[in-house]
């Protein structure tokens, strides 16, 4: 049984980069307490008929088994009105919803390639790691335009998970996006002879990048991705993805959102 | 008749003939905004609505449209998915059982690509007809496909040729679902009546187009897409109540942006014996049962005793006292 | 050429060529939503306005509609005022001095009762070619008025002939509003163009309905009224963009709920050469001011030097890479 | 000139009945320090395109020459969005738009008939008769369906304005309409030879009840109108307004919303 559910506010604290972080508080025991890394919730405020749809934000953290939170930017109206909750406000959620990536795996090394919102199913993957006790099975790169754009790095820290960051201009970490440490560590991989994948999400010209280096080179792949999605559960048909397969097109919410990137049919 | 009573507790009789089909209530879910139904098992309890219309179904399955499909504009969205389905086969045998199983009225909405495989398709869609389907609806009005399409939808003397074939291919009434993007809706409705429909499905979306001006692209890969939601109500509400006046004697499925019991009511008043809805189960998968449960709220507090009473039940608004131009210049 | 150039701080050129008609931006403001202008002097230096359209003018003055004429409707409004107006001889006298002297671009909207009326209201407002009309948009599509009407602007024949006739009957362009109405947008607008229309607007508002369930009774007396504002964006886009796909030679004012510089942009990508904005000014009476302030921004954004480089720039989405069904079955 | 102006909500008042005083703060000087009783504004908030015109209030109090209040009761979504506002809160405001009461005038007797949020005009008119030395000169009779739709009425006791208060359920005051009281008050000044007029604002049929009266006994009354409107200042021609004279229809926002009671074309 899907559920779609009423939560509230608990808060909304505001990061740098113009990047906020929403925790929603469902108030009962709900089905976000299992949510996979990857996997997503449909969100609407009270927000009249202008804003028909709910918008799909990855879970970022599972806070226990009724509150979760999601990470966001103002992008257009929606985001900007949930910029501007307030701990009380409320939604009604539905999710989690779609696959989330391939659980953590110890025999490789899972390189976990985040840009901009594309980081909170990392994030979740990265602390996911840690619980289990599989840090050092993963590493983080993490890439933005300058360093306001990198948020909540200090807990992949705390959680002992080795991490890249990069900006494009060179404000913090390495100067440039993530493909370029991407490259030098899969390079390193392959002189190591060492087992790598690579877990992305992010913007689709950095997913592009990211799948055209994996593919170049044989690595496995595993691609979040965004489409525009009306439902989030598979009825509207709007969200589809260009696959190769037995049929041409896979539903970014049923079947993905994340995607081995062979499969996704991209220039 | 089902597993829910058509009178509850609200003490209004939702029952509903509609034409030769019984409805347990006036709610069903909109083509293409429902899939199977299968979906929506999870979220509400399908047996509580009046029935349900399927994704359209043609002949041979179908894949859709190139991405983006979907684009939401002011208080509504366009869509161009490109009528992906299963195809008749597939439906027949694998989706069919589910929604047989469910005991309301189940709608096989379907087109063809072209003249003939309009009628094939009747013909072995009306097949299920022991298996639980209870209506053909015909969608003639594919802003989606390329081929044909166009003049079914929009030329009556077509329109009819169409129905009157599809009617004689099978036992199952036919129910044709109408474009808004016509100029006379009234002259359309009529040739599908006379050609035999069981009644009309009004409206399906309205052609439209968004752009992306840093793109300077279109929204949607095809350029043009179906205009759906809130926006287009008062345009569905229009026709829906202008083909009611001329041909009272036609049963009309009423839809477009239906949200709430008070929404579901107009189009009743207007002149719909029935109401499905589309967009709104998007952002709210049981938001049909919702409507129902409003709408029988609304009858009972208005002081409808069943819900047939309240078709067509629109008065026109008192003539003001007569204007004495005494002192016109 | 006005007491703005077209050239500003911006550095882009909004001045336009719509077909003979000049105009230094491409900012109008819509037939209705603008009464004679009078009103909104108080609020906006009108001389920066590119040009406005008068509320339609008819031979006789004419009373409107009994009320209730106007119903809000999600993102929209449906209105029924009966095209009410002083008639030509006390807008030639009374109105036109106020705006002749604004130095802007004028067109005076205007309708009859019939055939003759028409010509007779184009060859009268003609006369004012000289006191600063620089066009006449004649209304085609009056869905609030009784008597004719519904043809001219729905059969290409009629509107043909009806076009010819007016513009055989004065000096000044005519361009012609076309309703939405209609099922095929391209084929009436070919008919006016070949008539001789200096261009077309689109697009009217669209016939709709709302019903108040508590009284039983239609929200407007007329039960009818025609839809405005950003809910038909989508429709009046695609419009716009089928026409100027079809018939790129002829100059399109585009509007339906434009709000702001961003949704003129979207009808000058598909084809506008101008837009009017109406809806808008009632919550905002400066509202042209802000979205053509906005344009400007928007345009210099995007790299365009001039306006009318934007006026159909529109680029088709690339295709996919192509699909091959290895796996198929 | 016009102005339409930004304002922000100073104080958000809950009281009884479900209606609310709102207050509003220009920030600077503007036109509605010299709004006449009977004027409104156009208010609208920034609410999407969902609710697309402004809406129409009566000035309640114009409290100097920035501030100004409204009363209100929730009646659809944006009244719904303006009782849930708080200080801070923005909206845009036009006005003050329209004609108002005739002046006072104390050689008459001003009998002020309100019911429900037709109020504030009145409230306005009472206000102003008692700052000029002219409460005497007014009488106010308010009615509503039970006592918490009566509101603000300490503030007539305050300025020492007579008031009738009516109820239907007879909770507080004369039980029954305002037409009760009034009738009494025509008949008291028919008998004394005292001339009164009626000012009076509410709900349609209290309106239409009044001019009967007021009709059939030959008083002056003047009744401030509600109409559908979309503009506010004169272009939209929706607010038509039935009446006697040259033109069939007067215009609710630029002719009234105050009218003579025999010029309406009312059954
Ligand atoms: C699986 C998935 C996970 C996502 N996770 C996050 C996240 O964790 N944090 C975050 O900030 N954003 C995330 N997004 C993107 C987020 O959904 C959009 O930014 C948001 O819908 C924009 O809404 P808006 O009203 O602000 O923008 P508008 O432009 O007003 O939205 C208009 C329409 O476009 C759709 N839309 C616009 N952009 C996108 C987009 N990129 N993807 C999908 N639909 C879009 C909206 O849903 C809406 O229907 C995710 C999207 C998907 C599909
Ligand atoms: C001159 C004037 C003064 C007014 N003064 C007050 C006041 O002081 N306090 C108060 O509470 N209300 C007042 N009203 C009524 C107030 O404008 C409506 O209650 C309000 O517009 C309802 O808006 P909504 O969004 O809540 O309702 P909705 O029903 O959602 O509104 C839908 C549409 O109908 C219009 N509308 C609905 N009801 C009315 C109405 N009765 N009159 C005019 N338009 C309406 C709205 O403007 C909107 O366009 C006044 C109206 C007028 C014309
Ligand atoms: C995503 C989407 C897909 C649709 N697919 C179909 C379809 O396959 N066949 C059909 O007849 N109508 C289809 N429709 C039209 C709806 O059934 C309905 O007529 C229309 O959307 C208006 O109702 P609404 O405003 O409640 O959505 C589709 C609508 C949407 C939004
Ligand atoms: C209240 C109102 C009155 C109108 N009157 C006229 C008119 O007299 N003549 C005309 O050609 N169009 C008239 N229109 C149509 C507008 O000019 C315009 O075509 C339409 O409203 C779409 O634009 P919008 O969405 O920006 O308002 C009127 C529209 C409104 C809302
Ligand atoms: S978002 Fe509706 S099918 Fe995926
Ligand atoms: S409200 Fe627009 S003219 Fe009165």
């Amino acid at each position: 049984m899907h559920e779609q559910f009423p939560v509230q506010v608990s808060a909304n604290e505001a990061l740098t980069g113009g990047y906020f972080r929403l925790t929603l508080d469902a108030g009962t025991p709900v089905a976000t307490a299992h949510t996979r890394p990857g996997q997503f919730v449909m969100l609407r405020g009270a927000w009249g008929r202008d804003l028909l749809n709910g918008r799909a934000f990855s879970v970022l953290e599972v806070l226990d088994d009724r509150r979760f939170s999601v990470l966001a930017k103002v992008f257009g109206r929606g985001t900007g009105l949930m910029k501007a909750m307030e701990p009380g406000d409320s939604m009604t959620c539905l999710g989690p919803l779609g696959n989330g990536f391939p659980v953590v795996d110890t025999s490789v090394t899972s390189l976990l390639v985040a840009g901009g919102v594309g980081l909170p199913p990392l994030h979740l993957y990265a602390r996911e790691a840690a619980r289990e006790g599989a840090a050092p099975a993963v590493e983080m790169i993490y890439g933005g335009r300058t360093r306001d754009d990198l948020v909540l790095t200090d807990e992949l820290d705390a959680w002992q998970v080795a991490q890249t960051l990069t900006t494009e201009d060179g404000s913090r970490g390495v100067e440039g996006r993530v493909t370029v440490p991407l490259l030098d560590r899969l390079e390193r991989a392959s002189a190591n002879g060492e087992t790598v994948r690579i877990l992305s999400c992010g913007p689709t010209p950095m997913l592009r990048a990211v799948r055209a280096l994996a593919l170049d080179r044989g690595v496995e792949a595993h691609l979040c991705l965004e489409e525009q999605m009306a439902c989030g559960y598979g009825v509207c048909l709007g969200c589809a993805v260009p696959v190769h397969g037995p049929r041409p097109y896979a539903y970014c919410c049923t079947d993905g959102p994340v995607f081995p990137a062979q499969e996704v049919r991209w220039a | 008749m089902g597993v829910t009573s058509s009178l509850d507790a609200s003490g209004v009789d939702v029952g509903i003939d509609f034409g030769p089909i019984r409805l347990k209530n006036p709610l069903l879910t909109a083509s293409g905004c429902f899939a199977y139904g299968q979906q929506f098992a999870g979220f509400m309890d399908l047996r509580e609505l009046g029935g349900l219309s399927t994704k359209g179904i043609s002949p041979a399955p179908r894949f859709g449209n190139p991405l983006p499909r979907i684009y939401e504009t002011a208080s509504g969205m366009l869509n161009s998915i490109g009528l992906e389905n299963v195809g008749t086969q597939v439906f027949l045998e694998e989706k069919l059982p589910f929604l047989d199983a469910l005991d309301i009225s189940v709608w096989v909405n379907f087109f063809g690509t072209d003249f003939e495989s309009y009628v094939e398709c009747a013909r072995t869609l009306g097949e299920g007809k022991d298996r639980g389907v209870s209506a053909l609806e015909m969608n003639i009005s594919c802003p989606n496909i390329k081929k044909g399409g166009i003049e079914f939808g929009t030329v009556p003397e077509v329109a009819h040729r169409l129905t009157k074939a599809c009617v004689e291919a099978t036992d199952v009434p036919i129910v044709v679902k109408l474009t808004p993007n016509v100029g006379d809706i009234v002259a359309m409705a009529q040739a599908v009546h006379e050609a035999g429909a069981a009644g009309i499905s009004l409206i399906n979306t309205i052609t439209g187009m968004a752009i992306d001006v840093r793109k300077r692209r279109p929204r949607l890969a095809t350029t043009y897409g179906g205009l759906s939601g809130p926006a287009i109500k008062p345009v569905a509400l229009r026709m829906v109540h202008q083909v009611h006046a001329a041909l009272p004697e036609l049963p009309i499925c009423g839809m477009g942006g239906i949200y709430s019991g008070e929404d579901a009511l107009e189009f009743l008043m207007a002149g719909a014996s029935c109401v499905q809805v589309g967009t709104a189960n998007f952002a709210e998968p049981p938001a049909a049962l919702r409507v129902l449960a409003e709408l029988k709220t609304l009858l009972a507090e208005l002081g409808f005793a069943r819900a047939e009473d309240a078709v067509g039940s629109l008065e026109s608004i008192p003539a003001e006292p007569p204007y004495k131009a005494e002192g016109a210049q």
